[in-house]
């Protein structure tokens, strides 16, 4: 039973509409492009999916990846923690037209929170956030002292991540900071995709220096040239 | 039928092991408890590719090595030797627990003392005096998308093991999804025990006789047959 | 004394940030917030040993590479390019904050809008219409052993940043430990402002009335004093 | 400022009576015997640290490490999941005789108990135990309709493990299945002692192949050819 998809397109074609989807990368290191703009050609194509939940740590960035999916009218609502960068258009335009949604989310909270939902525990408690709005109508909780604010999982219906090695077994490794989120939504969605630069045989990763164990993964698809999402900002690309 | 002598015409492990692994499914994750459990591996149907899991930190393990090749490093949750498959992983134990209480498993499988029809699990503490001990039953039982049962029908004396309820001290509540025993193959449906197979050479009767509480039928009961060289 | 100019003569963020670094142990682990704590590794005393993380996943970071020699996978949680010392160590965002909030980082340094004389922080939002956005500032405030801000004294306009109560939306309460600001050197100590430095220059008084909370002082007040080449 | 001992018994010196103290390791996979051993020659040479709480999967196995620990008296209370072993005669006796507590821990718990110690998360919910009288007086609450309990994080005042390699810098890899509760042991001491079999220059581990980052480790001492717990039970090795 290999896990890995012909094409591009196929490892995203059934994404339906109203999906919760967990983008991985933190800017544009780790940052799935080829699966997004593969997502963009099928909305362009088919008008679907459509009215997305996306979750990321970020909003977009220029006119490509998260930013384009924003631009072309795909998501209904970002869940993130720094909906900012050099060029945040795409999402700020919409969201100050009340057009797409936002669901702030402190950096570590929203790890925890994704980290939890794949690992089966539903709440937590958290120092962060406490007393502030963030926290607002959440349950706090005092232990030991101090005040703690409780947290829910976060999970998703889909996962696009990016890796750097994977093999047939769905084991994946990750290129120096390209980690970040990426091995916590692996955990955290129903269908797990990733792109990887370099996809070999079962047994091509020495197993203790496997990050995202195969069972967490259910599609790859290989781009052997990925994108770098930063050097396409820098370079004014349009998607 | 009348013929049919429970504490000698049962299965034996072995075979309740082979009929258990006939289920087992191509591409799954499955985790097998310390013990009886672990006999699946040895009956995975060939064409089926299965992932096993153990708590202490690995996925795709293979056969035991031979006498003389073990590298205590590398054990199982039971503590014996393991060798590793091509596509293997190794991670902590919390990771392991993240893929057990996540839901990632599709399938633990696990010893009983006793199953109760509501799908109670008790198979960690004779309530007695004595060293308790528990290791992870108590979270596979509440992580695995399935979890079954390979178990002796009755108990040494005879007794059931599947009951109304269980009287041991509960390793999870509602959590048994399917019942490999000694005489039959049976699914917890709604709160009821529900008759899927059984050995053919045993009456619905008799099998009720020694069951601590309802069999219930959902259309055809099929024969329960398990080569003789098992 | 009274030729003081506030505007004038209050240190830069390079001044500002240079009198923080001096206060780096040998062998502490240390996050800089985005943009104007970052300037203070560039300050660390030679002979000290100091670890620097990034909520992004990476433990032991260098300098910034030359212009075109940047690998865009390798950037700090600022999304600027980064290289890795001897000894650097690669993990993800639970893992990274776990090491925040589990209180493994010796210290956080953060910028302010404004800090309250009780250690709460207000760095995040200016309550405003606009985007808000928040990174990973409310878990470090939360987690750091210490927590430093580094900031102007008084705002553009010459108001206080440093008050009896925030009054834009809290980053955190209780959680600022000590503020190094363009006048002075302060703690925060059970709930009130505790000054340790001032720019010799400037009387207490003066200093009291560009601040929006009584200044405490507990034995003596050092000089606040910079190289004039930073 | 290196983190490297001169010696195993400088290593485990200034560990006081009535410590909580994590020990590494599944059975014999990933235990630090030599650190154990020394703490045992501590106890007989200067009678302490006695009146420890010890935390581990296991509780002992044969007459070595933790169960010689326990036969010398040093320890007043064993947290772990699963306190039986081939041979547990140590623990088994004591125990029975009130001679030493016992707080029982479904070993899924264990370790996310260690692990919200370290990541500062106070308390979480887990399904695990619920209904169980392991659940017994902890409070439970219904997330999307099933049952949870909730558990505190478990922390320690000193953390034994056992590394395979290692660096100035207290980075850590483990060998095979030796991994197991070290990492998150790493996390939930005040200080953490580990012992590695290879014991290198900081930058001597690749950074992506690190799995205990150095801020989680305090001490580290070198042994190059450490004894493996499970090959000394079946020698009948008498600690």
């Amino acid at each position: 039973m290999s896990k890995s998809c012909t094409s591009i397109s196929q490892a995203v074609a059934d994404i339906p509409d109203d999906s919760t989807i967990m983008v991985g990368g933190f800017g544009g290191s780790g940052a799935p492009v080829e699966l997004i703009h593969a997502l963009i050609d099928r909305f362009r194509l088919t008008g679907s999916p459509k009215d997305l939940t996306v979750i990321n740590n970020n909003a977009g960035n220029g006119s490509i990846g998260i930013a384009a999916m924003i631009h072309a009218g795909m998501v209904r609502k970002m869940i993130c923690s720094f909906p900012r960068s050099s060029n945040a258009d795409a999402f700020n335009t919409k969201y100050l037209a009340n057009e797409v949604e936002l669901e702030l989310v402190p950096q570590g909270t929203l790890a925890e929170r994704i980290r939890a939902a794949g690992a089966g525990i539903p709440a937590f408690y958290t120092p962060t956030s406490f007393g502030t709005e963030l926290a607002a109508g959440k349950p706090t909780e005092e232990f030991d002292g101090k005040m703690y604010v409780r947290e829910r999982w976060l999970k998703a219906d889909f996962a696009l991540l990016k890796g750097h090695m994977g093999d047939e077994a769905g084991n994946l490794t990750y290129r120096l900071a390209g980690r970040n989120f990426n091995p916590l939504m692996a955990m955290a969605a129903n269908t797990t995709i990733a792109q990887v630069t370099h996809l070999g045989e079962s047994g091509s990763i020495d197993p203790e220096h496997v990050i995202t164990p195969g069972i967490f993964v259910d599609r790859l698809v290989e781009v052997t040239d990925p994108q770098q999402e930063e050097v396409l900002v820098r370079e004014g690309v349009v998607y | 039928m009348s013929d049919f002598n429970l504490m000698e015409d049962k299965l034996p492990n072995a075979k309740i092991a082979w009929r258990a692994a006939q289920d087992l499914s191509d591409g799954s994750y499955v985790n097998l408890g310390i013990g009886f459990p672990e006999m699946i591996a040895k009956f995975q149907p060939e064409g089926r590719a299965v992932t096993y899991h153990t708590e202490n930190g690995v996925l795709g393990f293979g056969k035991a090595p031979d006498i003389g090749d073990e590298d205590w490093d590398l054990i199982n949750a039971g503590k014996k030797a393991i060798t590793l498959n091509q596509g293997a992983s190794l991670f902590h134990h919390a990771d392991s627990f993240a893929m057990v209480r996540g839901g990632h498993l599709d399938l633990a499988v696990l010893g009983a003392y006793q199953v109760a029809q509501n799908g109670d699990l008790a198979n960690w503490s004779v309530g007695a005096k004595g060293v308790p001990a528990v290791g992870g039953a108590m979270d596979l039982v509440h992580g695995a998308k399935n979890v079954a049962i390979v178990t002796d029908h009755v108990t040494k004396r005879g007794e059931p093991k599947l009951l109304e309820r269980c009287t041991l001290p509960l390793t999870g509540i509602g959590c048994v999804t399917r019942i490999y025993s000694s005489l039959a193959v049976i699914d917890v449906v709604d709160a009821h025990f529900v008759l899927r197979e059984k050995l053919p050479e045993i009456s619905i009767d008799q099998l009720q006789s020694v069951t601590g509480a309802e069999l219930h039928l959902d259309g055809n009961v099929g024969d329960l047959i398990v080569p003789e060289d098992i």
